[in-house]
């Protein structure tokens, strides 16, 4: 039963993704990468007892979780955004309409993989695949429908969302040193793409990444 | 022995005395078809022994090429003429392979000419050993499909064996090669001379000479040299056809000799007649005759081996 | 012990760096901490080294070359940038302090790369990597600069993103043994791998394929790569190709071995020839009629790691020649980036078409240039030639003759397309400059010597011996290698070889 | 430096020259092996009668034009640095004795590649020229290329043999009967080698590379390196059994072709070296010949035509080697004393140079093949195997054998024509430009190699025996490595010789004997020095001589399809015309038919993948996905792109 709340999460975790790819206003896109941070970082404690991993392993995870992808992350990206004074994701290359039938479309995709996918054991939840797949696709979509360089980063993070959701097969499996390890990764990464997009800013007056083709052959 | 020695002393006086009676023979043969008296069958002769008597004039912008040149000419036919069978059936020089020696000193002859030619620095004189040249060039391929028609049958490239190998029992319409072969060698002969209907020896238009252009400069000894050594160039080519036309014997006898020489100056008379009657082709249809002489030469090699004659 | 001081001793230097910006100090300390570090490099050859945390960290034959390769290549650098840094440059650099401590750093993460056996740890390393040399690429305050570092680190995490994705895989592939979800150490997928799922086996290859391959440039997943090469610093260029792709490469060796160990690695070395061809092809297509030279030798690159995988993919004595391959590139082409440092400190640009006269002005770097050139285009008797060639005769005793013609063919229009661009810099009289016509017959680009007197002139200086002896030791080295491979090299090949050789 | 270089370069020649010419007398050498570290091949040198053969041509050219370099670039000294050049002669001089000497394919192949590179380098000496660096980066293409198929080949070889060693690969060839895929292993060395010999169609790097190059280099080039390859086609040969009849024809037709386009493009050439460098495409033909005819004695059972051809081809190779070398050392010390590389540009040189002009006519001569020199002996050695070869059986092969005498012919008449037209227009008449005027005798240093070569010549042709001897020791060893019977010499064969001797040393009697009577007969005569008598227009200039180009003419718009032409014409307008020009640039045939489309489409191809570096970060990251959801539909099956499909759906 405690699955059922998993599945909920998860539920959830896919309607972030279309609500991210929906809006086109760059702070709603962040929050809605750190409220799916949020809900990853409870997914251990849901799955926890299912994959019976250590409580301590399972709270430091969600601890870590939690305040990298659900507060530290987030708070950077917000910060980025106040220094460019950029507020919304104008022109997309995909219009907004088109990009959420096109992330439903790729949802219905992943749950229609996921049903064909034989897992070597039963997964501890039904849902665990299609909705890391769908984040994933999301993911890859806002990278390549959007301009600005914070939507490209948040989409970054969903794609680390979507893998961060096949994680939790190997969750018992992952010393907790690897797991703060990737965490911390993803985490300065985001910093340093941060850093990057205010130097843009600085430089080029934008941050549309679409325009950066003065390097070509 | 001494019958060899006899034989070369022959060679050598027939070498050195007979060619320029040719010429007068065919210049008397023209002046009679133009119902002229015409000179005396020894004017060569005469014109030779005058100009070794002269002085010489040279042009300032000449060097030894000039002077040498008809020396050098003359050496090189004067040798070929040691190669190539007279009145016997070989020449005092031969050795397999004579042939190619033969082909390729008058090949030497002709580049002196040239050079001494070119050598004056004149536009005319450079014209005609363009024209020399190329269309001797030509004239090659046509030569040689002869001589292999000469020599194939007799497996060997030497003079001697060959023209003793000659299959005169077939010789005739039952063996048309050897007609192709005097035909292609007929061609070559009269282009290599300088005749109509390639080359007007008596035109008095330096534009549209060829051979004669080409010694404008020279005087004196060098132009007698020159005069003797067109008129060998004559008798050399004259004897293979000769030789392929009649069946000398092949060990020197008076006969032989008598047939040989008969032969030469019917050869003569059959040019003088050609020049007479015939007119000059066009520079540019000239090329155009050489590569015909090659073709009807070619055609009868490739008979010889249809025929499975080697 | 040895392995822990290989991770700390780079991490504390560059923390020391960090926290003294005084530049002779910081240069002092890179200097001394490469010198160590290759120190224990040697230590680490000579005394073995038990496994570490648990079986984290340890170093198998495979992560010993590669590791001995990047401390070579770093003590290289680190001289060279010893005065590259002193010397004003031609740009004003965006923040000179950060260059000594993010080397350092990327060093450590390099060292973790080679030391890590975990796949998911090994995979935050190699994204640790980028993340640290991203700054080094925004070294020069340049909008180009920039632009390189943002798609260097976007296309480089994305990249390396799905090779997490496959790592999981490799977990999931794994979970039907009798004890469930295999621990994610190199040595126990090994030992399932016989039991592993395939399709998921399959599946997490490929992924790690596109994804380490993405950063290891692998075609037509390259594209950040001339961008980042050309833009970073000449040094920074020389380590990210002589180092850091291997080490992407060793992550992608390290799923290589799992496909080993389960018994069919036929799909990988397909996926390999597959991806080496592609690599081959736009390479050589960018190389030829080249217009500006550190792009020219970041496609080299590129075209390399392709000789490297078609050896891979064709296995047997292939896999020899392509570890031999692996040593000639990082050495040849370290050394060329270092020698292209020269001259654009000559000329102040990256232009081609600004470079003429090499042979005249800068002699010994033009020089060691045409020797690096005919080196990595494969010229005997030198390095690289011997190894294409064990690839090329490989392949013909396997019975791909049509392949090794391809091969062949390829890296010789590359040889020839390297030769087009190199050549016209380094020859001339220096006193003209030549005008390239872009587009203009790339096969046969030939140089005319019309246009205006170069800023190469007024920059022109003595070649100095810090800028000269780096290059120099690497060249002796191709050089050698090309006529004699020494005993413990093919000891140490032979045992990386194993590995690889199912 | 230079000093050191020369001097060590020639003395290493003048000995290994020594080597080669004692064991071609004394017999077959034997062979070195040192083991060698890398992973493939060992360093394994031996000598038979073939290496010593073309190491003797190798180190007598490259020997004497070692000090002629010297010489050349004395002149070059302070204007820029030698160095490259001093490294690279003994560099490519090494690589060609190498690669004859080698026993094992890597090391042949390592030998070769340094050779092409060195004198890739030594090509490109004068590279502040445009011009010269365009030709230099043609050679290099074309000699990479060539490579690789070398590459190809031996590696064919040492699969099919399981070992690199020639040894090895030559047990392939003993087997008796013929190995499989032979003839395309033929035609691979053929098309790998005949790039660097020059055969016809893979002959564009040559006519640019030759005149780009320093002349002492090129003489070496065109003397010994283009022989090289028909040494490696040689060897080649020898490992794959017993020739079949269809290589001797292929031989055979792309001599003649080889041949016949090399001697009309050097006539329609303006530029001396250029000239040379087709000529001695041409000369490759006429080797080519040879072998043929060798190889086809095999096929006709007639060792007697295969003796004559392979003599013929070997000692051609040799006099080629002097000739040619001869000629491009004349061409330099021209451009040396004028600055001028255009016949049009010179004339009236044999009188201020005397010693160039005089042996630019020895040379000349003897590659016209024209007696008393050597030239004439190897052709007149080819035309007795033709002679011989359409004496032995019946049938096509020996008819084949009889057309080779028309195109010898021919060739030798046409190249009679071009050395006439090269000689006249450049060394004689006046001279048509001031600088051509100015042109003073280069130094000794120059001269003495020149003169070398130029007694070589005439010795050679006046002693033919010499060089049958020298040569003969070759043809053996080639033809117990071919499997080829052929013919011991005996007195039939040698009399012809002694013949040659005797027509030679009669012509040059006779000469002299006329040159005395000439001297009698003018002495005490007037001898007036007077103007060329201009056919009745006294004011004739240096610029109405006949030029090069309208000396060609006639013979250049016969044969206009195998040299194409670009014609610059403007005829004279009106009665009294004000300009009037005519300009023509003789084109490759291969170059402009074959080469340029080929560069052509290869442009359209990389510009059409250019297109993939656009710059944009969104294109690059749909590269990656594609990638990765292609790989993964391939590797996974198109019916399930996706994992796990094989078993059975749905999850619990």
């Amino acid at each position: 039963m405690i699955t059922a709340y998993a599945d909920l999460l998860l539920l959830f975790l896919v309607l972030l993704d279309l609500y991210i790819i929906g809006t086109g206003r760059l702070v709603a896109c962040v929050r809605g990468a750190a409220a799916q941070g949020a809900l990853l970082s409870l997914l251990p404690l849901t799955l926890g007892h299912h994959l019976d991993i250590h409580v301590g392993h399972t709270l430091l995870l969600f601890v870590g979780t939690l305040i990298l992808k659900g507060l530290l992350i987030p708070y950077l990206l917000m910060r980025t955004i106040v220094h460019t004074h950029v507020r919304r994701e104008v022109e997309p290359f995909v219009s907004l309409h088109a990009s959420v039938l096109l992330g439903a479309l790729l949802v219905a995709l992943s749950f229609w993989l996921s049903q064909r996918l034989t897992l070597p054991r039963p997964p501890p939840s039904s849902l665990l695949v299609p909705a890391g797949l769908s984040t994933l696709f999301c993911g890859f979509l806002l990278l390549v429908s959007r301009k600005k360089a914070i939507t490209q980063v948040v989409g970054y993070l969903m794609l680390e969302n979507g893998i961060f959701v096949f994680a939790q097969f190997l969750t018992r499996e992952m010393p907790i040193v690897v797991e703060m390890g990737i965490l911390l990764d993803v985490l300065v990464g985001v910093f340093v793409m941060g850093i990057a997009i205010n130097h843009i800013n600085r430089e080029f007056d934008h941050i549309d990444t679409a325009a950066l083709t003065s390097l070509r052959d | 022995m001494m019958q060899s020695l006899v034989q070369n002393l022959v060679h050598l006086l027939v070498l050195l005395f007979f060619p320029l009676l040719l010429l007068g023979v065919i210049n008397r043969v023209k002046s009679w078809a133009a119902g002229r008296k015409g000179p005396s069958l020894f004017q060569g002769y005469y014109d030779v022994l005058k100009l070794l008597q002269k002085g010489a004039v040279y042009s300032y912008t000449t060097t030894w090429i000039f002077r040498t040149g008809p020396l050098v000419t003359l050496a090189a036919l004067f040798v070929s003429g040691l190669i190539v069978p007279l009145t016997s059936g070989s020449g005092p020089l031969h050795f397999a392979g004579d042939v190619l020696a033969f082909a390729y000193l008058l090949a030497l002859g002709r580049f002196f000419t040239m050079a001494a030619a070119l050598d004056t620095g004149s536009s005319f004189e450079g014209m005609g050993a363009s024209r020399e040249a190329g269309f001797s060039a030509l004239a090659e391929p046509a030569t040689f499909l002869s001589l292999a028609i000469l020599c194939v049958p007799a497996h060997s490239a030497s003079f001697a064996t060959a023209l003793a190998k000659l299959p005169w029992e077939s010789w005739g319409p039952a063996h048309p090669t050897f007609l192709f072969a005097v035909v292609a060698l007929g061609i070559v002969l009269l282009t290599e001379n300088a005749r109509i209907p390639v080359d007007d020896p008596n035109t008095h238009l330096e534009l549209t000479m060829v051979h004669e252009v080409m010694i404008l400069d020279h005087g004196g000894p060098d132009l007698a040299f020159i005069l003797y050594g067109s008129a060998l160039k004559l008798l050399l080519l004259t004897s293979l056809l000769v030789h392929l036309l009649l069946p000398i014997p092949s060990e020197g006898s008076a006969v032989g000799g008598l047939m040989f020489l008969g032969g030469c100056v019917g050869i003569a008379v059959v040019i003088g007649i050609i020049e007479s009657t015939m007119a000059r082709l066009r520079l540019r249809s000239v090329p155009q005759l050489l590569i015909g002489a090659a073709v009807i030469a070619a055609i009868g090699l490739g008979f010889l081996f249809y025929r499975g004659e080697p | 012990m040895l392995l822990f001081a290989l991770l700390l001793l780079p991490v504390l230097a560059s923390l020391l760096t960090w926290i003294v910006r005084r530049q002779r100090f910081q240069l002092s300390v890179l200097l001394g901490g490469a010198l160590l570090h290759a120190g224990l490099t040697v230590a680490v050859y000579l005394v073995p080294e038990p496994s570490a945390l648990g079986g984290l960290l340890a170093l198998d034959p495979l992560g010993r070359l590669f590791l001995a390769l990047i401390s070579v290549i770093f003590v290289a650098i680190s001289i060279y940038s010893a005065k590259y840094l002193t010397d004003g440059t031609h740009d004003p650099p965006s923040a000179p302090h950060r260059y000594v401590p993010c080397l350092l750093i990327l060093l450590a993460t390099m060292d973790l790369v080679t030391l890590s056996q975990h796949m998911a740890l090994m995979w935050a390393a190699i994204e640790a990597t980028t993340l640290a040399s991203a700054p080094l690429i925004y070294f020069y305050r340049r909008k180009a600069a920039l632009e390189a570092t943002w798609k260097y680190l976007l296309l480089c995490s994305v990249g390396i993103a799905l090779a997490l994705l496959g790592t999981f895989f490799l977990g999931i592939a794994g979970a039907n043994g009798p004890e469930g979800t295999p621990r994610l150490i190199l040595s126990t997928l090994c030992q399932v791998a016989p039991g592993m799922v395939r399709p998921w086996m399959k599946a997490a290859f490929v992924l790690a394929l596109v994804g380490y391959g993405t950063k290891m440039g692998l075609a037509p997943l390259h594209t950040w790569l001339p961008d980042a090469h050309s833009q970073a610093p000449s040094p920074v260029s020389a380590l990210l190709s002589g180092g850091l792709l291997n080490c992407a490469l060793l992550g992608i060796l390290r799923f290589y071995q799992i496909c080993l160990a389960s018994g069919d690695a036929q799909f990988a070395r397909e996926l390999f020839l597959v991806l080496g061809f592609a690599s081959l092809v736009i390479a050589a297509a960018f190389l030829i009629g080249q217009r500006d030279y550190k792009r020219l030798l970041a496609y080299s690159s590129v075209e390399n790691m392709g000789i490297i995988s078609v050896g891979l993919g064709l296995g047997g004595g292939a896999t020899f020649g392509a570890l031999l391959h692996i040593v000639n590139h990082s050495l040849c082409k370290a050394a060329l980036f270092l020698l292209a440092g020269n001259l654009l400190r000559n000329y102040g640009s990256t232009e081609a078409s600004a470079v003429h006269g090499g042979l005249r002005q800068q002699p010994r770097t033009s020089v060691m240039l045409l020797v690096g050139m005919l080196a990595i285009g494969g010229a005997p008797p030198l390095g690289p030639f011997v190894s294409e060639l064990v690839i090329f005769m490989s392949a013909v005793h396997r019975g791909h003759p049509w392949l090794a013609i391809l091969f062949l063919g390829l890296v010789a229009i590359a040889f020839l397309g390297l030769a087009s661009v190199i050549l016209p810099m380094l020859q001339g009289s220096g006193e003209r400059r030549s005008h390239a016509h872009p587009g203009h017959d790339l096969l046969l680009a030939s140089s005319s010597d019309d246009g205006r007197h170069g800023l190469g002139h007024i920059l022109a200086r003595h070649e100095s011996g810090w800028y000269l002896i780096p290059p120099f030791g690497l060249l002796v080295a191709v050089v050698v290698l090309g006529l004699y491979l020494p005993p413990p090299l093919t000891a140490a090949l032979n045992r990386a070889m194993a590995l690889l050789s199912g | 430096m230079l000093l050191v270089s020369t001097v060590a370069t020639f003395i290493a020649c003048a000995a290994g020259a020594g080597v080669a010419g004692l064991s071609l007398w004394r017999g077959d050498g034997s062979g070195l092996v040192a083991l060698w570290s890398l992973p493939l091949g060992n360093f394994h040198i031996g000598l038979d009668g073939l290496s010593s053969f073309f190491l003797f041509c190798v180190f007598l050219v490259a020997g004497v034009s070692a000090i002629y370099g010297a010489g050349y670039l004395r002149h070059e000294m302070g204007q820029r640095s030698l160095r490259s050049a001093a490294v690279c002669y003994p560099l490519m001089v090494g690589g060609m004795a190498t690669v004859v000497l080698a026993r094992d394919a890597v090391l042949f192949l390592i030998a070769w590649e340094v050779m092409s590179l060195s004198s890739f380098f030594l090509v490109s000496h004068d590279h502040s020229h445009a011009q010269v660096r365009r030709a230099s980066f043609i050679y290099l293409v074309a000699s990479h290329l060539s490579a690789v198929l070398l590459f190809v080949l031996f590696a064919q070889l040492a699969t099919a043999a399981g070992g690199f060693d020639f040894d090895l690969l030559a047990q392939l060839g003993r087997t008796g009967q013929p190995m499989p895929a032979a003839t395309q292993l033929f035609l691979l060395a053929l098309v790998g080698f005949g790039t660097k010999a020059g055969l016809f169609p893979l002959h564009i790097w040559l006519p640019e590379a030759y005149p780009a190059a320093p002349s002492y280099v090129s003489a070496v080039m065109s003397g010994a390196m283009s022989k090289l390859g028909l040494y490696g086609l040689l060897r080649v040969l020898t490992f794959l059994g017993p020739p079949e009849p269809m290589w001797a024809v292929t031989l055979l037709g792309l001599g003649a072709i080889s041949g016949l386009f090399g001697i009309i493009a050097a006539l329609a050439q303006h530029e001396l070296k250029r000239m040379i460098a087709y000529s001695s495409i041409e000369n490759i033909g006429v080797i080519c010949l040879g072998l043929g005819l060798g190889l086809l004695g095999h096929s006709l059972q007639n060792p007697v035509l295969s003796y004559w051809g392979f003599t013929g081809a070997l000692l051609h190779v040799l006099h080629h080697g002097l000739m040619k070398s001869l000629l491009f050392l004349c061409a330099s010390s021209v451009r040396i004393a004028t600055g001028e590389r255009s016949l049009d540009r010179m004339g009236g040189l044999l009188r201020r140079m005397p010693w160039t002009g005089a042996l630019f006519l020895t040379g000349g001569l003897a590659i016209s093949a024209l007696p008393p020199l050597c030239g004439f002996v190897s052709e007149w050695l080819i035309y007795l195997g033709a002679f011989a070869g359409s004496s032995g059986s019946v049938g096509p092969l020996s008819l084949l054998s009889t057309l080779v005498l028309p195109t010898l012919a021919l060739l030798g008449g046409l190249s009679v024509l071009t050395f006439v037209r090269a000689f006249g227009i450049g060394f004689l008449g006046q001279p048509r430009t001031p600088a051509a005027e100015q042109a003073r005798e280069v130094g000794p240093l120059l001269r003495l190699p020149m003169v070398v070569l130029g007694l070589g010549c005439a010795l050679l042709g006046l002693f033919p025996l010499a060089g049958v001897g020298l040569t003969s020791k070759a043809t053996f060893s080639l033809g117990s490595l071919l499997q080829v019977a052929v013919l011991w010499p005996s007195r039939v064969l040698w009399r012809p010789l002694v013949g040659i001797t005797v027509t030679g040393a009669t012509t040059v009697v006779v000469l002299l004997a006329l040159i005395w009577l000439r001297g009698r007969l003018l002495r005490g005569r007037p001898i007036e020095v007077g103007p060329t008598w201009g056919c009745g227009y006294s004011r004739g200039s240096p610029r109405m001589q006949y030029s090069a180009t309208s000396f060609s003419e006639p013979m250049v718009e016969l044969f206009s399809s195998i040299v194409p032409r670009e014609v610059h014409y403007k005829a004279p307008e009106g009665l009294f015309p004000r300009d009037a020009r005519f300009d023509e640039r003789p084109h490759d045939l291969a170059d402009e038919r074959l080469v340029h489309p080929m560069v052509e489409r290869g442009n359209v191809i990389i510009r059409f993948l250019r297109r993939l570096q656009q710059g944009s970060i969104h294109t690059y990251l749909v590269y990656i996905l594609v990638t990765l959801l292609l790989l993964l539909v391939w590797q996974l099956g198109v019916t399930s792109a996706v994992p796990g499909a094989s078993g059975a759906p749905g999850a619990p």
